[in-house]
């Protein structure tokens, strides 16, 4: 029987997954990282450990939440953390990685969740705020950034800096005052980055099948580091890990129709 | 007006704050203990209504804590009580803070401390951001979840500030007047932390499972900032979805958070949680929210938003006129055992999420 | 050799502390934090027995935690077993340490970290008193219970720091290296507060009535400073009454208070908290405090204190050689009897505190 | 029938019990505090709440404690709250007063629980050091103080300062950036004690029967001062109080036999 190739949502999902290793405890924000998280561990790492700044952790299994505080992520948990405590666990070295999207990323991996323009009290447009997104990349040991790539997205000034990423780069982070690794990854729908581990910068790490170099430069509004010698094409999921993703983590299609609802 | 309080001179400029004395009661422990120290201190029946409880203890200009977490366990009917009285000028506060835009409109809220406001995956609140564009309110501070959620904890904990790692490096502290970046003392090597002062709102309301009438209260499911507000805020009012004895709570010693000193009032408030989720009660109502996104906070024209909480707010008299409008006890019962269900207490073969659609299309009028 | 943090040098001075590295590993929260990344991830059986446990995870020079509330959910059987492995050095902290002067004799403790050591209206410990005399302990640090309690809440948030208002203007200030008094930069007025390092112990036993064999575990009745001890410790060993099936825990997920990831060892040991008081389950034994204090903690002659403790540890190879000697099973259901009436779960009519003296009299000889 | 009138220690807890009002929370320590707070209860208080440093709140009626953490102290109580937050309660304004005992204390109330002698390393005694007692007496509203009086245990200077009253008086404590009103009263088996409203020495206040200013002088180690016109004899205990006492609060005397067991 064929399977239909993925779509760029659960490609991403998909890159997500592949970005957890069995037995770590993932901090999950709402949409693909919680996809992804939840399609690793039906998967290739059953015996990791999802946390939720909501307070659940280590649910059962059920279907896919909605949000952070949908009743799943705290399914018969063995404990439910206030919110102060649960952030506290990443700034205490209980946690291994953190996801998280954002309005805008920058080359050194800051981002920003607070408003697009550059006038705080008039911007062309408001958005969220921090949320946990400033906390867990503040305190988490390693964490990777997940999202939709364009020029706008990734621009080379962000508005505003809700999340520090690796800052200016170099030791900017460090000499900043932040705990852990800051991020280490970003995956969108054209490919994967790393940071190049002098100055920080993003670096091409893997491109999706059929990108090129400068389809994925033309998508990012700063120069994108580009490694030494051919590329690799990120691997894509196979037909038995479509099929749970499609059949049985997110089978109403809340986060993976493509274009989104 | 004079300040008591130092702030951070940046951010009142960023933020054109000209009188900083409106930003004082929120870190004015003094203050909250003094409100603490004057409530009742017997074991007194403290129920009353919720017409009654916001009457009382929401006044004009109160900083007003949003509790639970957006819409698990948020008293979202004591809110809509709250705009219906047609109270003014409210600071709002929460982590998130997300319910805390509805009421911008009708004046009900005029000045934001913000961590959170949006729906996640549904969508960001764009209502919000025509507000910000449009002067309808004013922001007072910028939070992370987690650094707000450390000034509730550090009021608990009687610790006028504490120090963390969150916020640090960010433009968040250039727009935040309360919040300051300093060199921890206890090291030699250059050690940057963020100092957060402990946080007092004046007023909370809390909407738990299970209270006594003299206000010692119990949680199912998670309890986010809860039992820091009950115990930082000048003002608390209990909302429970069932008042039991005083016997059946002091047989649960180790699961109950909220003792009855901290407590102002007790409202006998079922469905107090809707249209959001109390556990172990009744899920919340998908559609609400999704059409409230594409609605109330889609930032189009005021009519819009008009016409969503003239339905769901103005036009009902209390949480049962609300029920009825999103399907009565059918919806009730449904949405009873999809809670049990996901809460893993209910066999959970063939959940069905889905919905039909009540509620009037609007924006495809 | 250098110290990595600045301690107050009065303090310093005041305490004759002259390598104040000693002191570091208790406020070193990024050792902590390494500590704890290094930690198993996984589910896995962390059963093993209490002699292994100690073994491995109590190294000696370790700090060592007091947990629960001096003979109230205190792992005294593991302590007996530190003492009888001979391990040395240790430093003494907890809120209170009443139980860390036992071993000073045999030098399994070497250092106090100081909030209360004695037992209340029974009497103060006068063999700590001659210890302190004969330089046999060395004191690092004087708290308030409240300060202490609130470094271990420090750690347990992550943050580095937090204000207070205990222990200001006190003399324990100068003979405490770590806490400093600050003016509180928030306030425009003059506003003395006391910092409070966040304190990490090396190492914490826990008593729990109920854990998985992962770590998960819950407590009935007061739960002191284990929670945050838990979270802040390098090394976390749960002691438990019952290793339940990890359903049952998830069964009361408000009720439990401890998450598997910060345990590294489930060691499955009924009466694990005897000679003292473990909620639920047993009663304290009033004689053997009432003897302790007149023979172990008396300041007289080493050899009481050493017959005392030479019969009910270094004779014991567990706790139900200690069991037995305190009375066997009558003993232990008159206790268990008593605790659920105290506890108000069983009838209380006519509980019996008065004991039979099944103790010998060494001081009577 | 005739009751035997109170011995000394009945008397303390007799005096402690009348300083309590109805429907306040009051924060007791082990010993005659908690004998005189449950006394109060059983008779002309029967709504206070009592609070305990081990966390435990608003007991039920049961026997005597021994200690407080004793499970009589959180006997079904609607909560038990963790030590650092049952501090903070007192630092939030939700304790109305603190009883509390000491080896010595001086003409301002301050405390010493620390150190007989003025050598820290080598002291005549160590004591037990602060215990919660210097957390209430900073945070509280208002504490009062107990303990037997002697020319020794109310020194002209302390040993320690474990527990900070007064400190130097005037407003010294206020300066130094404590809570509440520090101590308000001393009750000892002599007499009962305030403190002068501007200078904030210990005065005076009454004396039990058959003592006198020449007595009470004797006892103490630093001059009391002496308020104006005749000074009232303290109110002895009624025999149905001391019934109460001796048949129902300490039946088995554990606090209140005399001399102490």
């Amino acid at each position: 029987m064929s399977v239909a190739p993925a779509n760029p949502l659960e490609m991403l999902a998909y890159v997500v997954s592949r970005h957890i290793k069995d037995k770590q405890i993932v901090y999950v924000g709402t949409g693909l990282p919680m996809v992804g998280a939840i399609l690793a561990k039906k998967t290739h790492a059953p015996n990791i450990t999802l946390v939720y700044e909501s307070g659940g952790q280590d649910p059962i299994e059920g279907p896919m939440p909605w949000s952070v505080a949908d009743p799943v992520t705290w399914r018969k948990s063995p404990i439910t953390m206030e919110m102060a405590l649960s952030f506290a666990q990443a700034a205490n070295g209980y946690v291994d990685v953190a996801f998280q999207g954002a309005a805008q990323v920058d080359m050194y991996g800051n981002l920003n969740t607070h408003i697009i323009g550059n006038d705080f009290l008039n911007p062309k447009a408001r958005l969220t705020g921090s949320g946990g997104g400033n906390d867990l990349i503040s305190l988490t040991e390693n964490t990777v950034i997940v999202g939709l790539q364009t020029p706008e997205k990734f621009p080379a000034k962000l508005d505003f800096i809700t999340s520090p990423g690796h800052l200016y780069g170099g030791n900017s982070r460090k000499e900043a005052g932040l705990l852990g690794n800051g991020p280490v990854a970003v995956i969108t729908q054209i490919g994967v980055y790393d940071f190049e581990p002098v100055t920080k910068r993003m670096r091409i790490k893997s491109l999706h099948p059929g990108i090129t170099v400068e389809i994925a430069q033309a998508c990012t509004g700063f120069e994108l580091l580009v490694p030494e010698g051919e590329i690799p094409v990120t691997e894509t999921p196979p037909p038995d890990v479509l099929e749970v993703l499609r059949n049985e983590v997110d089978p109403q299609k809340i986060f993976i129709a493509f274009p989104p609802r | 007006m004079a300040s008591k309080f130092e702030y951070n001179q940046e951010a009142l400029k960023n933020l054109q704050i000209e009188d900083p004395s409106i930003l004082d009661r929120l870190i004015d422990g003094e203050s909250a203990r003094q409100a603490h120290l004057k409530k009742e201190r017997g074991k007194v029946d403290k129920r009353m209504s919720l017409k009654e409880a916001v009457q009382e203890f929401v006044k004009d200009g109160d900083i007003y804590a949003d509790s639970g977490f957006s819409y698990v366990r948020t008293p979202l009917q004591a809110l809509f009580e709250v705009m219906r009285q047609g109270k003014k000028n409210l600071q709002g506060i929460g982590s998130p803070n997300t319910n805390h835009s509805y009421g911008i409109h009708y004046g009900t809220f005029k000045y934001s401390h913000n961590s959170y406001l949006g729906a996640e995956m549904r969508g960001t609140d764009r209502s919000y951001s025509k507000a910000v564009k449009e002067k309808k309110v004013k922001i007072l501070s910028e939070w992370s979840h987690g650094a707000m959620a450390l000034g509730f904890k550090a009021a608990q904990l009687g610790a006028p500030y504490l120090a963390c790692k969150s916020m640090i490096a960010s433009d968040m502290v250039k727009y935040n007047p309360y919040v300051k970046v300093v060199d921890n003392p206890f090291k030699k090597e250059k050690d940057p932390v963020c100092l957060v002062p402990a946080l007092y709102p004046d007023v909370v309301f809390i909407h738990v499972q299970w209270a006594d009438k003299y206000g010692n209260a119990r949680i199912y499911g998670p309890a986010v900032n809860d039992i820091a507000l009950a115990a930082a805020c000048r003002k608390v009012i209990i909302t429970a979805e069932e008042i039991v004895p005083e016997s059946d709570l002091r047989n649960t010693t180790n699961t109950n958070v909220i003792p009855f000193m901290f407590v102002d009032a007790v409202v006998h408030l079922p469905y107090g949680a809707l249209p959001g989720n109390c556990p172990g009660y009744y899920y919340w109502s998908r559609e609400f929210w999704e059409w409230g996104i594409r609605i109330a906070l889609s930032g189009k024209d005021d009519k819009y938003l008009e016409s969503f909480w003239d339905y769901w707010v103005f036009s009902c008299k209390d949480q049962f006129d609300f029920l009825e409008k999103l399907g009565g006890v059918r919806w009730l019962n449904k949405h009873q055992v999809i809670e049990r269900a996901l809460n893993g207490t209910n066999e959970d073969d063939g959940i069905d999420l889905s919905y039909e659609s009540v509620i009037p299309k609007w924006d495809e009028e």
